[in-house]
């Protein structure tokens, strides 16, 4: 039981990630990223690649760790900045859909442009964390876990006071509800766009590199399923709710293990939709989103 | 009285609705002028092209030296020309304090944003006591309150009001009128456009009317309000 | 016979479904390179008939209706013979198109049951069946006296085959299957299933997916505390697995395979002679590949046309043709009469699976 | 059961005074009007799916053509959810499975005929319509969007984990259509031209389906329905306030587009004759939705280029190999960029009438991405999409 | 004259905020009453209520012998379940089905469809009256044809009512603000109402404007339909009202004719302020 709860924490941490992203580039231009998935993926293929040009595979070191993460989440955000300005800032004044279809579109050029530079195959990823386990409560609990879920929610929430607290975080919510107001505000739409691109990207890149350190395979198909299953996170949460995008990773992550623990694998992800639907028709909001009155 | 603000030859085309024509007109430093015109006239674009929100397709619009054809429009907030938009624009799930926040957005002095905000929950206490509630759900008369509140509270140079008396109750309008004046009183130069003619007229030092987007006839306020034309239009016998 | 009146005296079209794209789309290169190799070889010993053999490649994703656009495209190019297949799901809808143009198939990879149930005259598989590789993998887990076993599948046609097979048998050899878990493949966290195993610690775990999850599932039941025996099955059997379960967690990991080049003295040259056509060292079913044009290209020598009648003969007739995986005969049914299946484990200097016991004794 | 206006409106008390003035009535002729042009247009293309297997009758052609039509038949399906009703459906591609596993089990394990497993497949696309719509219609479009995601995968799991169904690979071996002693398996000759191949009836069956399916959404979307789905589609609140009870609107519409894709799925079964779960992987809901968006959400013409487009794009990348995808994406991306609102837009006119007819609207706050300036290339203003914003 | 709406008693809270306290009036048949009060009064939530898009939280309206609000039996309010029982449809009535039994509206601010011709806007307002079954639309039987003749013409009709003149083809967001008002008006006129409810149908007109409003308003009542309209322009509403009701803080603080109400004390206190006379 606690086992099952422990587990669910772990792939809720990345699930959370990712779905923070995911919320936050919706809620500001309402777009559907169906890249952003890739981007954890090229997060994890940055440092694999910076570490095999310096040699490294098999480190274990904490620290490098780090520096690699700093280097990756600085790259994917600007690679995320980069395709905002190129592939979506265009469109912002087209029908929403039309932006989803060049986010698949940069899905694909993004995997099968990974796939062309490393391969089809699966690499091992050049860091391992140490996963020697200890028991605690009934549960087995490797250090690198807790070092991720730290690294995770240290992230989580300093993102989340930006976003809730400060001045720029009042602009990002200024700008999803009606940026044409914000910009009356003063409210610099482009620059802010890009910075939640930026944040977005970057946190996805963490969790790429992390999924790498604690997985140890990196592929160019990686990001499909946590992109799906970031957005299902992200909209259990309550779309654009920051709070609400972490709970619901990780509420997501606590679904699946206790489905797969009660139901068997092959009917994990039955269990977790079918609950999320059931969840929905009765609480249309998500868990934390607010129900917006609308005027007459 | 120095001009602040001049329009001059501006052209606006949405596709193939010519909505400005060779538009002129100037704004002195320290007036309140106010644009009157009909329907569908032009007025809420020259606002628009003035906030940057729209460019001119031909045309200069210059403000304190500043060429507002070409700037962002947060740049041209940043400098002191605060828009208050037709249609609100309220932040609908943010709260009325949060709205008023940001109109402080591009104001670094934290204490003018607290001084300022203090003043304006004095001026319309209805805000004060909705200050927690969210902005969509407030009535269409409290949102057009936040949203001149709003503007406030960015401490504007020159201050564009889009019909602010739209959809406020007699009494409401007569004190928005106050306040428009006291602003003004303080040193902030006022584009006003209003259907509320005869209450514009009555604040206004100098008044444009605007037909098919041009400006058609111009003059002192109290001169307007008693030429003909303008009162067959806009007053009414 | 549709595509055998096309070019009397061009070259012979042999065609190739493989995954190109998708999930599986490591596997369409070595299987690709294989099979050129094989073609390569054979057209400089002269070609088949006194014609050269051309090799035409599609892509079939794995996924049956881009393979059914692949399949026809094949067709309609004229082919005369298949050699390709991987994903079972997506090689069979195209069995009956191949079926209708009069193409007979020497299936390299894919090995459902299903393919050949279906009792089709054209259609051979030279890779083990389902049955044939549960049977090794029992025999296996008898041999080290293990009494109850768990086995773990990904849900593709194959594994899930394979891992129905394996429950089947072993049931039957009086092993008792105390965990028998489904994965989604694609993901990462395999915890779930991991501290399965660690709970009902079975002596042995069959695992019938591929080696990206293997090594995946590999490490983390052993972080959880599982510590039996990881057996896997041809999917999963590439040097990739040791890398992705790293270092430390691959001595209890055992595969069942048919033989591969390193295990056969003298494949040193075919292995150079793989590098140097593709770049790269074979993978997975590159010798598979490369048998079944051979395998193909006999059966045509000895029907002494394209027609299918006569080249289904041909196939039906091979005795003890060689192969990597060992001699070579067709059963009625057009499998191996034996599987050849071996047992493999992991050699902790390269990481590569070498041999580990033949299952003979 | 259909009865005339004047009728029906003869409890009402209220009636409108007769028109005053004859508004001017759209013009007619092929080159005059749009309509006109349309129905050259239709009358164009039906032709030339009429030749091309005169043409090229080699499976390959006809199988991609095939396939491309059923793409065809599943977009104009989504095309009414999505692009009338408004409905983010992204799981679409589950009621498609609905039908091809319906038609599969029943003609294979059960032995039915296939016209009787057509039926089923329409009551069962009709049931599951309405056990994912009942509960979930009333959510707004983004959390729509991830139940109907919910669901697809649902299907698609669930019919790798039953028996019945096959597990992961699937069914095969489905029977074709026939007709007493004739099936789609048997030739026949025609014009000296030799059709062997049951590729060449589906090829048909799927172009009349399809013919039958463009006039009947035509008319559809012209008619009472097709204006509640639209009202719908703009302002919910507004529609309700017009008399148009919203959630059998978007009911309907989602159960029409169920029964469409569960008829393009039992042909596609028939067709390919073996089905599998890997052919209804979300990827496929994605896919679709894309041709529709890239078509023009709402334009028929626009949905059946778009559909071309998606499943024909890659098909004639194959030559490329492994770029092909890569390829695909920026594609993609490229002609989104230039023409954001879809190859052939709803709203679309015709140049040379373009003088005489309205400019399409902005776009609303449902379906536009939030404006900011962007400088225009020529240095005319771009409109402003929020204006008269709900407050 | 008997009551058409009857309002007696509603109330509306959200959360801590009572929008509407109380309220009780009545609308008879083929009248004009004007609804006024200072802003935030509860004048549009009361409106709301009244066409099925609020759920008040207590209170009763009844409009033509048929019961807009109903109520929920008191084991549900126990449990919890009267919101979700109501977002399923149960114990409430659908806006859509107030419009059917003849009440119409329109919006503070303009709720047309915005992607949908001026014409099209009117006619999908005809969605209830029309009877075209699925298959007759698919068939294009005559019956449809005619029916559909018959919307269109009507809809013209419509449109010549309000005096609209501009291209019936126009998509609406092309037209200046005053011309969607009236196509807005058209719209709502075409759902055949006995009673049109007008939130603020003046704002944002000019005086030329607000007279043309008044003569429609007029002409409206003289097809018989009762008008219940919110106005902040009391030169406009003292000319057309034949009765007024006025609310301040969800109450009504007076109800009378027009002369009556302006020189009421409270109203004055509370709304017009000491000298209105200059809000023409
Ligand atoms: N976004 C737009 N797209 C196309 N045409 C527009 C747009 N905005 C305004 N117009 C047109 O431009 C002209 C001027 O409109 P504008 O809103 O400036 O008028 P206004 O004087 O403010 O009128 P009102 O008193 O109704 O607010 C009108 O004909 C209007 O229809
Ligand atoms: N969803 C809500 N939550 C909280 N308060 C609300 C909500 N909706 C309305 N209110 C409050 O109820 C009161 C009545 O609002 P209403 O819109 O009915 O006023 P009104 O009389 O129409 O005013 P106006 O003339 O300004 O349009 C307002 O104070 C408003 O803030
Ligand atoms: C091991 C693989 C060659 C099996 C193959 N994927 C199949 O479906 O049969
Ligand atoms: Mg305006
Ligand atoms: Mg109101």
């Amino acid at each position: 039981m606690m086992q099952l709860i422990w587990n669910g924490l772990i792939v809720g941490s990345f699930y959370a990630l990712v779905a923070l992203g995911y919320s936050m580039v919706y809620g500001i231009i309402k777009l559907l990223n169906f890249a952003h998935g890739d981007i954890y993926m090229l997060g994890a293929f940055v440092g694999f690649f910076t570490l095999s040009a310096f040699g490294i595979s098999n480190e274990t070191s904490i620290p490098l760790l780090l520096v690699v993460l700093l280097l990756s989440m600085v790259t994917t955000g600007l690679i995320g900045v980069g395709i905002e300005r190129i592939a979506y800032r265009p469109l912002r004044r087209s029908p929403r859909l039309a932006v989803l279809i060049t986010a698949i579109g940069v899905s694909f050029t993004l995997e099968y442009g990974v796939r062309q530079i490393f391969g089809p195959n699966p690499e091992a990823f050049p860091i391992r964390l140490e996963s020697s386990g200890f028991d605690v409560l009934g549960m087995r609990v490797t250090a690198s876990q807790i070092v991720l879920v730290v690294i995770a929610a240290v992230l989580m929430l300093v993102l989340a006071h930006i976003v809730e607290r400060t001045r720029q975080g009042r602009a990002m919510r200024a700008i999803a509800l009606d940026p044409t107001g914000a910009q009356l505000m003063g409210v610099n739409v482009d620059r802010v766009i890009a910075m939640v691109f930026f944040i977005g990207s970057a946190l996805a890149g963490a969790a790429g590199v992390m999924a790498g350190a604690y997985y140890g395979s990196i592929d160019f198909l990686m990001g499909f399923i946590i992109g799906l299953k970031a957005f299902t996170a992200a909209v259990i949460g309550g779309i654009g709710n920051l709070y609400g995008a972490m709970l619901g990773g990780v509420l997501l992550g606590m679904l699946e293990s206790f489905g797969s623990a009660w139901f068997g694998g092959e009917w994990r992800d039955v269990f977790a939709f079918g609950f999320l639907i059931l969840f929905l028709t009765l609480k249309p909001t998500g868990l934390l989103g607010a129900r917006v009155v609308e005027r007459m | 009285m120095a001009t602040t603000l001049e329009v001059r030859d501006a052209d606006v085309v949405y596709g193939r609705v010519h909505a400005l024509r060779e538009l002129s007109f100037t704004v002195g430093d320290g007036e309140i002028v106010c644009l009157l015109g009909n329907n569908g006239a032009g007025k809420s674009t020259t606002m628009n092209m003035l906030s940057g929100l729209v460019r001119p397709r031909s045309g200069s619009v210059t403000w304190q030296g500043m060429d507002l054809t070409t700037a962002k429009p947060w740049d041209i907030v940043a400098a002191g020309l605060i828009h208050v938009p037709e249609g609100r624009r309220i932040f609908s799930t943010m709260t009325v304090h949060e709205n008023l926040l940001l109109g402080g957005y591009t104001v670094r002095d934290q204490k003018a944003i607290a001084s300022r905000l203090d003043e304006v929950y004095a001026m319309m206490p209805r805000l004060a006591e909705r200050r927690a509630q969210q902005g969509g759900t407030l009535s269409g008369g409290e949102q057009q309150m936040v949203a001149i509140g709003r503007a406030l509270i960015g401490g504007p140079k020159l201050l564009l009001l889009d019909e602010p008396s739209m959809g406020l109750a007699p009494l409401v309008v007569k004190q928005v009128m106050e306040i428009i004046a006291a602003v003004n009183a303080a040193g902030t130069t006022v584009l006003l456009v209003e259907q509320n003619a005869r209450a514009a007229l009555k604040i206004a030092h100098r008044a444009y009317v605007v037909e098919t987007g041009s400006a058609t006839l111009e003059g002192p306020a109290a001169e307007l309000a008693k030429d003909p034309r303008v009162i067959d239009a806009y007053l009414g016998g | 016979g549709g595509g055998s009146e096309a070019a009397a005296d061009g070259p012979i079209k042999i065609g190739m479904l493989a995954p190109f794209s998708g999930s599986e789309s490591a596997f369409g290169e070595y299987m690709q390179n294989g099979a050129q190799l094989a073609v390569n070889e054979i057209n400089a010993d002269g070609g088949v008939l006194g014609r050269d053999l051309e090799l035409l490649v599609e892509d079939d994703a794995c996924d049956a209706t881009t393979a059914v656009s692949g399949a026809n495209k094949l067709v309609t190019d004229g082919i005369v013979a298949s050699v390709g297949g991987y994903c079972s799901g997506a090689t069979l809808p195209t069995l009956p198109i191949f079926d209708e143009a009069g193409i007979p198939m020497v299936i390299p990879a894919a090995n459902s049951n299903e393919l050949v149930d279906q009792g089709l005259p054209g259609v051979f598989l030279i890779n083990g069946t389902g049955d044939q590789q549960a049977e090794a993998a029992v025999t296996y887990a008898k041999q080290i006296g293990a009494t109850n076993v768990a086995v773990v599948d990904d849900a593709t046609s194959y594994s899930a085959d394979l891992a129905g097979a394996f429950t089947e048998q072993a049931t039957a050899a009086g092993l008792d299957v105390v965990v028998s878990e489904t994965i989604t493949p694609g993901e990462n966290d395999y915890s779930a299933v991991a501290t399965t195993l660690a709970a009902e610690k079975p002596a042995l775990v069959y695992w019938t997916g591929y080696y990206q999850e293997g090594g995946l599932i590999a490490r983390q039941s052993q972080d959880a505390g599982f510590d039996g025996v990881f057996l896997v099955a041809d999917g999963s059997v590439d040097a990739k697995f040791a890398e992705i379960a790293g270092e430390g967690y691959t001595e209890n990991v055992v595969g069942t395979f048919t033989q591969t080049p390193d295990m056969i003295d003298g494949a040193d040259q075919w292995i150079a002679d793989y590098e140097e056509l593709a770049g790269d060292p074979p993978g997975p079913y590159s010798t598979q590949a490369y048998d079944a044009v051979r395998v193909m290209a006999q059966a045509i020598e000895d029907a002494g046309d394209t027609e299918f009648d006569n080249v289904v003969a041909g196939l039906e007739g091979l005795k003890d043709f060689d192969t990597f995986a060992g001699p070579l005969t067709f059963t009625d049914t057009h499998t191996l009469s034996g599987g050849g299946f071996v047992i493999v484990a992991i050699d902790p200097a390269t990481g590569a699976f070498v041999l580990e016991d033949d299952l003979q004794g | 059961m259909v009865r005339d206006l004047d009728h029906a409106l003869k409890h009402v008390s209220l009636r409108a005074p007769a028109p005053q003035f004859e508004r001017s009535r759209p013009p007619k002729g092929v080159f005059t009007s749009q309509q006109g042009f349309m129905r050259a247009l239709g009358l164009l293309a039906v032709v030339l799916v009429a030749v091309l297997p005169f043409m090229d009758a080699s499976r390959y052609t006809m199988s991609i053509a095939t396939s491309a039509l059923i793409y065809v038949m599943l977009c104009m399906g989504l095309n009414v959810v999505v692009g009338y009703a408004g409905l983010l459906d992204l799981g679409y591609i589950a009621f498609f499975a609905v039908g091809a596993y319906i038609s599969g089990i029943f003609t294979t394990v059960l032995g039915w005929p296939m016209w009787a497993a057509l039926i089923a497949t329409i009551v069962a696309c009709i049931t599951a319509g309405i056990i994912i719509g009942a509960p979930t219609l009333r959510l707004r479009s983004d959390y729509l969007a991830i139940v109907t995601l919910g669901f697809g995968e649902i299907i698609r799991i669930t019919a790798n984990n039953l028996k019945i169904t096959g597990g992961p690979s699937g069914i095969h071996g489905i029977p074709t259509w026939s007709f007493g002693p004739w099936s789609f398996d048997d030739g026949f000759n025609l014009l000296g031209i030799d059709f062997p191949e049951r590729v060449v009836f589906y090829y048909f069956v799927a172009a009349v389906v399809i013919v039958v399916g463009v006039i009947g959404a035509g008319r559809l979307a012209k008619g009472r329905l097709g204006r509640a789905w639209k009202a719908v589609r703009d302002d919910e609140d507004a529609a309700e306030a017009m008399g148009i009870n919203t959630y059998i609107a978007k009911i309907s519409a989602y159960i029409i587009g169920a029964v469409w894709a569960g008829m393009a799925g039992q042909l596609m079964a028939t067709h390919l004759s073996a089905i599998s779960p890997n052919s209804f992987q979300f990827l496929y809901s994605a896919l679709i939705l894309m041709a529709v968006v890239l078509g023009g959400m709402g334009s028929t013409p626009g949905v059946i280029i778009g559909a071309l487009f998606v499943s024909l794009a890659p098909e004639l990348l194959r030559d490329f190999a492994e770029w092909r995808y890569l390829i695909f994406g920026v594609l993609l991306v490229v002609v989104m960029l230039f023409r954001p609102s879809g190859l052939w837009p709803a709203t679309a006119v015709l140049p040379w009438l373009r003088r005489t007819r309205p400019t399409p609207p902005a776009f609303t706050e449902a379906t536009a991405v939030p404006a900011s300036v962007m400088e225009s290339v020529d240095g005319t203003p771009t409109t402003d999409a929020h204006e008269g914003d709900r407050a | 004259m008997s009551a058409l709406l009857e309002v007696s008693d509603l109330r509306l809270q959200f959360g801590g905020v009572t929008a509407v306290d109380g309220l009780s009036f009545e609308v008879r048949e083929g009248e004009i009453l004007a609804v006024i009060g200072p802003n935030g009064a509860g004048k549009t939530s009361a409106f709301n209520c009244i066409s099925g898009f609020y759920l008040p939280t207590a209170g009763s309206v009844v409009f033509d012998g048929k019961a807009i609000v109903r109520s929920v039996p008191a084991i549900w309010r126990r449990l919890g379940l009267v919101n979700l029982l109501q977002s399923f449809g149960f114990y409430r009535v659908l806006p859509s089905r107030v419009t059917k039994w003849g009440m119409a509206r329109t919006f503070q601010n303009l709720r047309l469809f915005r992607e949908l011709s001026v014409l099209e806007n009117v006619t999908t307002a005809m969605h209830a009256n029309l009877r075209e079954g699925f298959w007759a639309t698919l068939l294009h039987t005559p019956g449809y044809r005619r029916a559909e003749a018959a919307c269109v013409r009507e809809a013209r009709g419509w449109l010549d009512f309000v005096g609209f003149e501009d291209d019936e083809q126009l998509y609406v967001t092309q037209l200046p603000y005053g011309e969607q008002r009236r196509v807005e008006i058209a719209r709502a006129l075409a759902t055949s109402p006995k009673l049109l409810l007008l939130d603020e149908p003046a704002a944002g007109l000019n005086f030329n404007e607000k007279l043309t409003l008044m003569r429609l308003i007029r002409k409206i009542r003289g097809l018989g339909v009762a008008v219940v309209l919110i106005e902040h322009d009391m030169g406009l509403v003292m000319e057309l009202a034949e009765r007024i009701v006025v609310l301040n803080y969800g109450k009504e603080i007076a109800d009378g004719a027009p002369e009556a109400v302006k020189r009421n004390p409270a109203v004055i206190e509370a709304y017009l302020g000491v000298d209105e006379s200059e809000d023409a």
